[in-house]
């Protein structure tokens, strides 16, 4: 839970959500509009400048979170420079490495953009924001139940786990297996018992079926949202110049 | 505040789905505005008893009065006996369900029908009765444990109860922590809410309650003045239960004509308290 | 296995999503419905997608020695059904995008198809042939597992195959290539994906 | 059992992934064979100790010494050190995983790569040990809490440690249950087990213990024999706590020259009992 300790501890905690998914987005949708690499690059730059410099999440953390998608980037663009000849030998597609380069930097911005956003704003705001947007109810319920249990249910797996270490659970991938498929069996039968108490203290607080909580107030919010316009405007502008 | 008993049980019993008892014909009358301890051992029955108080379980036989008059049980009469009557479950992993310690506390005024300002306003005296104002932004699993049960709390305070029910509120908190709850109760108590806490620890019953309801294998066995109940050996026994020590200290020592009959200290802190008072010189010293 | 943020061209992520969108807003209309007359599976579910969520981000161990992810809307889809973990899946999908970084925003509605619906009406489908042919009640819950899990990946690598043709073998090279590197880690996943099931089931029925 | 100490910490720091302290130059040493207590507040450290002690958690900086040599974390001397150093954490639900008892308390002994014969012997042995051999078969939901809590203890014992760690054991537990649970260490002492229990409970630890270990704010800042530690009131005071009730009644009992000042009680029951047997003619009653 790398990002959510990070958003948390991020210098733009309390700036309105709405205002860093509006900059999320408009490097997204930039990143769809600009054609040169080098115009990509430059947003995927600008993406992880504002985010490391602007909110000062640490470089370490913004690697850490940035390495899986990146490997996916990596096998996947790999693959596609790959190509068989007719005759059963591979070789490298080279004709294809520009397109493919500018796939890689588009995602790249893309993915910068959305780690902008998570790494600077707890999810609580997220859903806020979501809220907002008019998200069906029940899917904001089940939202807000499943972060907060989420927390709970890793605390838990983690106190089995080392339980179960603490009587040799762990010694060999066999153990290993036997205690992970134990435990897991025992928080799935916690599901029901967690929902059912979940359910009586919701009931025992005049519950009338729907997860209803006071929305966060940004004292800020028109002053983010502006400036987040302002910046997202000259994102969108350097790669809608590009094409004219 | 009236001489009717704010809520009462009258010969409940309650059978679980499962075909056990919870309850068998208990009786119980918490009279506004004291501190009413539910004493009893593991298993007793004491949680089943307060969710009857706060309608979350249905008497299987029996009656739960509100104010004189039998608990209505349809959607708007159980809506205003949770309102009156806050129940705090003993573990707060399984009562948080919100994100954000303001939002949690925010479900049960929202719940009322309350507008937003009040909400707001409601939210935050509650965060401050139990002093975790400076905590309303934080997500609850950057809580301690001690803290996520302030949280319950202030969440059930923000509905403004007449009547609180704590589910072992002392359970898996240190002594300060403790001493801090009990300040916090005694806040509460102060401005006229009516507190009941469930507990298995007699010292404390007998230290800190006005009135002690005892339980035994999901009988209500006894209910009185905390001195009352402390001093009926019979009854303390056949709830699992020997007599506070302060008592018996207290007895062992007027009998040999240290401490004053007639004082009647609640905790062996009192007792101590009381030695400490007497000037050394009114005793004879003991012989070797 | 999920496609990471900004991947898929836009008129593919946009297409998807557009797809994605309505089979969501059946779910979530079928599932209000079902609340209606159990109020209680709203806790249920919630804790249910935390759980899913939980063992997708765990470090589990591989046969293989790497570490896996599984995706647990197969076990989900048995225990609520395939329509259930339409908005279920999507909550656990947003949860891995926004808290892991696994998947993305422009790529939920392509996610979604695969993982949120292929994967669990295949598990559901398999399960309840298996189950018909008369096969054991482990054997069927892990060939359930399994092939949700396989189901989920070659969906994946066919939307891939289609946004990227190869330029030599259009559409039918291309998805044998992902197909094939893919192959290399979640074939031990969906292995893996299978016998956890088999467990966490097999536990369940105990208790 | 040697003079060498069993088990040892030496100066251990210990740093948490979050940053935070969880010990800081902790030193702490168990001599075989006698009863341990743990002492400090929520929070003090104690359960990072217990994690250490069983290879649970290493150290950042320091040694942890077993049998006076330095513990061996690779495979193998995790594997020795966890079969003789048993740990039984606080809460049943988070350490119980199989569908019954006998199952769960098998969990530690096949993990230790026992025949099936051998495992069931120690399974039957541990059960009786704790009293649960009729509930070998029992599914473990349908047991009450302290049972739960007597299986965990169980599924230790079946491995067969030479020292048991036990995390808060009284916690949660009513008086009658705890009362079980101390017989059932006393006769694990009895057998030369050295076992190490955690507590916030001064009055429990002193009545209890044969050496105390203070810990607080991550920190061991005295160890030694109960009624040494117990005595010193600026170390005690240092741990935020009070000195032990039996402790502080009985000096001023004997101040009164009621009690001798060489006896020391270590609980008030056992001052209660002192009073009772003195005959009441030895004291001059107080004038009112």
């Amino acid at each position: 839970m790398r990002i959510d300790s990070a958003a948390y501890a991020s210098r733009w905690r309390d700036v309105a959500p709405a205002a860093k998914a509006q900059f999320a987005l408009a490097g997204a949708l930039a990143a769809w509009i600009a054609q040169g690499h080098a115009m990509l690059a430059c947003i995927a730059a600008a993406q992880v400048a504002v985010t490391l410099l602007g909110a000062r999440v640490s470089p370490r953390t913004y690697l850490a979170t940035a390495m899986p998608p990146l490997g996916f980037l990596l096998v996947s663009c790999l693959n596609m420079l790959a190509a068989p000849a007719a005759d059963g030998t591979w070789h490298w597609a080279s004709a294809s490495l520009p397109a493919i380069a500018r796939t890689a930097l588009r995602s790249a911005a893309v993915l910068a953009s959305l780690l902008g956003l998570v790494l600077t704003t707890p999810l609580p705001h997220l859903l806020a924001l979501l809220r907002d947007l008019h998200v069906p109810e029940l899917l904001l319920d089940l939202m807000a139940l499943c972060y907060r249990t989420v927390f709970v249910l890793r605390q838990a797996w983690d106190e089995g786990v080392t339980a179960q270490s603490a009587r040799l659970g762990y010694g060999d991938w066999r153990r290993a297996w036997r205690s992970t498929g134990l435990l897991a069996g025992q928080m799935a039968v916690q599901v029901w018992e967690r929902a059912g108490a979940l359910q009586a203290a919701a009931a025992a607080r005049a519950d009338d079926g729907r997860l209803r909580f006071l929305p966060t107030a940004f004292p800020h919010a028109r002053r983010d949202q502006a400036m987040a316009l302002a910046a997202g405007a000259v994102l969108l502008a350097l790669a809608i110049g590009e094409h004219l | 505040m009236t001489a009717v008993p704010q809520l009462e049980l009258r010969a409940v019993e309650h059978l679980f789905a499962d075909g056990s008892a919870g309850l068998r014909g208990c009786s119980l009358v918490l009279a506004p505005g004291r501190r009413h301890a539910l004493l009893g051992a593991n298993g007793a029955g004491k949680t089943t008893v307060l969710q009857h108080l706060n309608g979350l379980l249905r008497p299987t036989a029996g009656q739960v009065l509100r104010g004189g008059r039998p608990v209505d049980y349809g959607r708007a009469g159980l809506a205003a006996l949770r309102r009156e009557v806050g129940l705090v479950f003993q573990n707060p992993d399984r009562q948080l369900f919100a994100a954000l310690v303001e939002e949690d506390v925010s479900f049960g005024p929202i719940n009322l029908g309350l507008d937003a300002a009040t909400v707001r306003a409601r939210v935050k005296a509650a965060l401050e009765a139990v002093g975790m104002e400076g905590h309303a932004r934080h997500p609850l699993h950057h809580l301690s444990f001690g803290q996520k049960k302030r949280v319950c709390i202030a969440g059930v305070l923000a509905m403004e109860p007449d009547v609180l029910l704590l589910d072992e509120p002392m359970a898996g908190l240190d002594a300060p922590m403790q001493a801090e709850l009990v300040r916090l109760i005694e806040r509460l108590v102060a401005r006229g809410v009516t507190v009941l806490l469930s507990t298995h620890d007699i010292d404390f019953a007998y230290a800190w309650a006005d009135d002690i309801h005892l339980m035994a294998a999901g009988r209500c066995i006894g209910s009185g003045p905390a001195p009352a109940i402390a001093s009926q050996a019979d009854v303390l026994h056949a709830a699992g239960q020997r007599q506070p020590l302060a008592l018996a200290l207290h007895a062992s020592l007027a009998a040999h004509g240290l401490l004053q009959a007639d004082a009647t200290p609640r905790s062996v802190e009192a007792v101590l308290d009381g030695l400490r008072a007497l000037p050394t010189s009114h005793i004879r010293r003991m012989s070797r | 296995m999920h496609i990471m943020e900004g991947f898929l061209p836009p008129a593919h992520a946009l297409g998807w999503t557009v797809v994605a969108v309505p089979i969501l807003a059946c779910g979530v209309r079928a599932l209000e419905r079902n609340l209606r007359t159990h109020p209680e599976r709203r806790m249920l579910l919630g804790v249910a997608a935390a759980f899913a969520f939980l063992l997708s981000a765990l470090k589990l161990p591989s046969v293989t020695g790497s570490c896996s992810h599984p995706t647990g809307v197969g076990l989900g889809a048995l225990l609520f059904g395939p329509s259930a973990m339409v908005p279920v899946g999507f909550v656990v999908l947003l949860f891995q995008a926004l808290l892991l970084a696994h998947g993305g925003i422009t790529t939920l509605g392509a996610n979604v198809v695969s993982m949120a619906v292929v994967g669990p009406v295949v598990s559901y489908g398999a399960f309840r042939a298996a189950a018909a042919a008369g096969l054991s009640r482990t054997t069927a819950v892990f060939v359930a597992a399994f092939l949700g899990d396989l189901a989920t990946y070659v969906t994946t690598s066919a939307q891939l195959a289609w946004a990227f043709p190869d330029a030599a073998g259009g559409f039918t090279t291309s998805f044998l290539k992902f197909a094939g590197i893919f192959a290399l880690t979640q074939v031990p996943i969906a292995a893996s994906e299978g016998l956890l099931t088999v467990l966490v089931v097999n536990a369940m029925a105990r208790f």
